[in-house]
């Protein structure tokens, strides 16, 4: 059984999610972000329960939307922030932008804007674990839209074929940019998909952050001690538009309001709230107040990449013309 | 001719809705091209004039379905597909190069593939280097088929006719920062604008700037720049890749002995080495300095404004190399 | 209910196919053909059964192993050989090849040599006949070691979403180049797929090509009437190496020995002969000697294609440059 | 230096097995490359010697595959992997040029990609125009990749090994027509060949002829048949296709003034292209005639063997092009 953290902690997380995003969304409104800007706002019950399964030495990749798994892996909200808003001080130097964030030290390995792309390279890292037989696990997570695509059927087939230690979660969060999932699957549970593939799979409604460390903890010990890999599928729901230039017509605000009513992070907080006091939880908000603060300032007062930077993240050895 | 000023985007939709009103065997494919109106809007309404059966909303699949519709048009049919952008066309390339390309000669003939591709190229703003390709640098390449790159309402809407009424398979290069672009476009249904005709953009005497889609209108920014200094700059618009219009890139280099090539892109090989080989092939007499090249820096587009900014062709580089053509200080 | 022709029309054209490979695999031996030569010697009860289930106006494409599928469409000896041998005469002047083999009037749409490549294409046709309400249906044959790559799920999902009126036959001869089906499938039923599609399927051992007819006639009609997609697998084997070059040294002898002793071209002609009798299968036989040799010589005699002929087959248009 | 004579194929099987031996991080995937030993026997033996952990039989996945690879080495291993022919890469393009290219700069420096491609590239025999590609023109094009194309089996040892010891993605490509070509190759485990280093295959003063891979070959035969004729060739074997040596193009053309770029795939674009902008940049004033290129016809590869050998760049055209360049009859 997977340990599960403090509540009080993964709050934290959820909280500075949160937050960041809320922020960041405001910078990109006053044209200090720039490009596409895809929020997790709804979601992060899933990457915090994710990361709390997880081994500080497993790896993790992600979609374009990873703001949330790069803050619970532990990246700081100053390093996020500075990315987003383009800066030398970013985890990816400004380079990256929103949806590309890396951070290499805390096995956050991105950040991809082609669909289903990163599913093959996560079967990699996993499968670089096992030929090294370090006892890592990879967890790879990617939206329901995804699974048409070919790459998630050919990750699939490799990781069963070779049993890699793989763990990978779909966020099904009913929707592909405007396109709900009737118009993409003909069978709506993706975890149908496990069963030609011969793997096991787990299928749930994130409501409750501790439930997803423990769902998502018996699929990472399987891949651990097994080296089997799982398919998890995340029921779940974006608060916010598929990006920031999305204005979300094609659902009702009814739809929305009704699963806000859900949010997880309120059920996270009322919770704490229950087992620890108002004021335990109100120290948390105000800590992140501070921390997401902190970030913005120093995102704003941060330099600019200069240009010497762009050969040599071209390539590692010498320029090649 | 009577004339309606509109967008770009509006042109493209013009185009595509003549020729569904005319063609029932025409349709269009692609993601979010339906009920959310497209991804840039360009295929906003459409979905409720013609309906689902021939707007029709795809899943996340470029090669299924860019492969779909190439099997729909080897039996006939001639399909529109939008890639929300052309970056994404790179996990449906075999389908394009292998049998969008090739299907007519594998057949020996027996079949054509009427078929037109659609998108966004090139950069977009701070959007990063998995969305910024210039992919026209890999399709024109290809015998086969034919890529155009227009840079204005009218061409956009006249080309993009003459792509859906064409037997071979047809690229069109879009660029998402022209899609607000105003222009004239003629109100006549039955204008088209040939493939394979270069458009002289402005008239000059010392150097030849040859150009195509959004970079045109960076030379002709920089040829109102250099005319200050006393430089008569020339603006080819190329508008079609393939076939390209060598008798006009002939004829501008013989009047200006100079050309700088301006274009979205890497520098190594591409549309723009070409174009430097055949200046340098069919009127090599008439050069007074190299073609040089302004063109992306060769780096994978970096996120941060002022570094995209750096990498993306601009009016002072064009100037620049210029005024090195030119010989001039 | 599909109807089964008579069992002479079927044995003859399996027997056609038989003797023109066996023909040409001799042939490639003497230099008259280049390039790689996949036979279909052992499979031929396959395209013959589902052509017979087929009307002439239905749509079929396949892979590089397409010599059975033309002839089984009705292209003659002569089309197909002198293709093979690179004339002008041949099905496509030459410019295909053993791999691209098309007959446009018998709906023949080849012949691909990238693996999944043409099952995207098959749903485009079958769109095609659905969107212009033209009753036809498409056949698309592919081998078991398409399975793993992402095509052939992208295309069973577009055939499932949209209801296309398209078959699916995996020929599944167990191997894939040298690659048994264990190395490539976690799970070894392709049809365990349908299920995670949404779709009809069906997977019968090939041992009777009157079989193949109804059982293939069904998935036909079922796309014929209601438009609905079938996966259909038809476990077979290839009695010869991958193509011409392999020597096959992966099966044993005593394996493929085994399978030639149930060789369903043996088994079409004692059938024939229980019901007609030795003397009408010798006449076939004759028939198809005479039809082969003919096909050797009118190759042999035809001219090559010229130089004239390669812009105009690039371009249907003007050639552009 | 202790040399031993050797096929090409064994070469690059000896560069491969030696750094495996001697990096344990180093393993090998593709399709059959393991009990099938190599669809063309380059791997041949390689699955007994290192074992079904090391050298990995694919499912016909490229995209995975590859992707699979790219993953292993942004965490510090060694991949190589091999296409059984660089055509069908084009279903794995966008690992390539999305992750294997651009992680190192999505993740701003933090990431390295040491990992080797390659497959055999080009035309082989009669195998038609889906299997006929030459790869190299969509690769060499994208920044953060390397590519590499050695003519010579010491070259092809050499080479792989630098490829397999650099941190940036190389793609080697190879040709299946010279895989049984044999030359000596150094004994020596620690010998290498740099990339972007030129070589020059043949000396010669009036023209030179610059080549790669198997056109190599046909460059020195028609220098043979030039020599003949009284026209001294010089052949340039580039090796490295990107980075390029700009400076042995330079200093070749600087002396003969005249130079024929030979090589497989199409016109339009690509490395041939590139070489054309290069020399007439880097040496405009050394040219006395404009370059020319000798290469595939602009047609997808037709079967017929007659007609293939008209595509395919042969000594017959590399001949006309050097008396065109050389204004003799
Ligand atoms: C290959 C490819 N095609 C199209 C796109 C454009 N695109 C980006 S996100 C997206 C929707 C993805 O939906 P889903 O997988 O459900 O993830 P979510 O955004 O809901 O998290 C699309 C179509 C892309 N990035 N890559
Ligand atoms: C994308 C791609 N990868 C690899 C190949 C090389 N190749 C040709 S056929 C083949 C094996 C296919 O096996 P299967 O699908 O079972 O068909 P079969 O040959 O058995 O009929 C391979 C690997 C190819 N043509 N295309
Ligand atoms: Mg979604
Ligand atoms: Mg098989």
């Amino acid at each position: 059984m997977t340990n599960v953290p403090e509540l009080a902690a993964l709050y934290r997380k959820m909280q500075l999610i949160r937050r960041v995003e809320e922020e960041a969304a405001r910078a990109y409104a006053q044209g200090k972000i720039g490009g596409f800007l895809h929020l997790y706002i709804g979601q992060e019950a899933i990457a915090v329960g994710a990361d709390a399964a997880l081994r500080p030495t497993d790896y993790a990749l992600t979609t374009y939307r990873d703001h949330g798994l790069a803050l619970a892996r532990g990246m700081s909200a100053r390093a996020l922030m500075a990315e987003l808003f383009g800066k030398a001080t970013g985890a990816c130097q400004g380079l990256g932008g929103s949806m590309h964030v890396f951070d290499a030290e805390r096995r956050m390995l991105g950040g991809y804007g082609i669909v289903g792309g990163h599913l093959p390279l996560a079967t990699g890292t996993a499968f670089a674990s096992k030929y090294r037989g370090d006892g890592g696990v990879t967890i790879c997570f990617f939206g329901e839209g995804s699974v048409p695509i070919g790459e998630f059927h050919e990750a699939m087939t490799l990781a069963s074929l070779w049993k890699l230690p793989i763990v990978f979660v779909c966020e099904n969060n009913g929707y592909a940019m405007g396109t709900p999932i009737d118009r993409v699957l003909p069978v709506h549970e993706v975890t149908s998909h496990a069963v030609s593939y011969g793997i096991p799979s787990d299928r749930f409604v994130v409501e409750c952050v501790r439930e997803v460390v423990t769902r998502i903890g018996a699929a990472v010990e399987r891949a651990r001690t097994e080296s089997t890999p799982t398919l998890v599928e995340c029921l779940t729901y974006r608060f916010r538009g598929h990006s920031m230039s999305d204005p979300g017509k094609y659902r009702t605000s009814e739809e929305v309001e009704a699963h806000k009513r859900r949010d997880p992070l309120v059920r996270a907080r009322a919770e704490l709230v229950a087992e620890r006091g108002e004021a335990a939880a109100a120290a948390i908000d105000a800590e992140i107040e501070a921390e997401v603060a902190d970030a913005v300032a120093f995102s704003d007062t941060s330099p600019e990449p200069t240009a010497d930077v762009l050969e040599p993240t071209t390539y590692a050895g010498p320029f090649a013309r | 001719m009577q004339m309606t000023t509109m967008r770009l985007r509006e042109a493209l939709r013009a185009a595509m809705v003549e020729e569904m009103e005319r063609d029932p065997e025409v349709f269009l494919l692609g993601e979010e091209v339906g009920h959310y109106q497209g991804a840039y809007k360009v295929t906003e309404g459409m979905l409720a004039r013609f309906g689902a059966r021939r707007v029709i909303d795809t899943p996340i699949a470029e090669s299924g379905f860019a492969g779909l519709a190439i099997g729909a048009a080897m039996v006939g049919m001639r399909p529109i597909v939008e890639f929300m952008t052309w970056n994404f066309s790179a996990v449906a390339f075999d389908q394009i190069i292998n049998n969008a390309a090739k299907l007519r000669q594998m057949s020996g003939g027996q079949l054509k593939v009427p078929i037109v591709f659609r998108a966004p190229n090139g950069s977009a703003r701070q959007v990063g280097s998995q969305h910024s390709h210039a992919m026209e640098h890999f399709y024109a390449h290809v015998p086969g088929l034919k890529c155009i790159a227009p840079a204005t309402p009218a061409d956009a809407y006249g080309m993009l006719k003459t792509a859906i009424r064409d037997d071979d398979p047809v690229l069109l290069f879009e660029s998402e920062t022209l899609y607000s672009l105003s222009g004239d476009v003629p109100d006549d249904p039955s204008f088209t604008v040939p493939f394979g005709v270069a458009r002289v953009a402005r008239e000059g005497k010392d150097v030849s700037l040859i150009s195509y889609s959004r970079a045109v209108h960076t030379c002709l920014e920089a040829a109102e720049q250099l005319a200050k200094a006393g430089v008569d700059a020339e603006v080819i618009d190329l508008r079609s890749l393939r076939p390209l219009d060598e008798a006009a890139l002939v004829a501008a280099v013989s009047k200006t002995h100079r050309a700088v090539v301006v274009h979205e892109g890497w520098p190594y090989g591409g549309v723009g080495a070409e174009l430097v080989d055949r200046v340098q092939r069919l009127a090599f007499d008439q050069l007074d300095a190299p073609v040089l090249r302004v063109c992306f820096l060769d780096v994978p587009m970096p996120y941060n404004a002022a570094l995209e900014r750096l990498v993306i062709p601009q009016v002072d580089r064009v100037i620049e190399a210029v005024k090195s053509v030119t010989y001039a200080r």
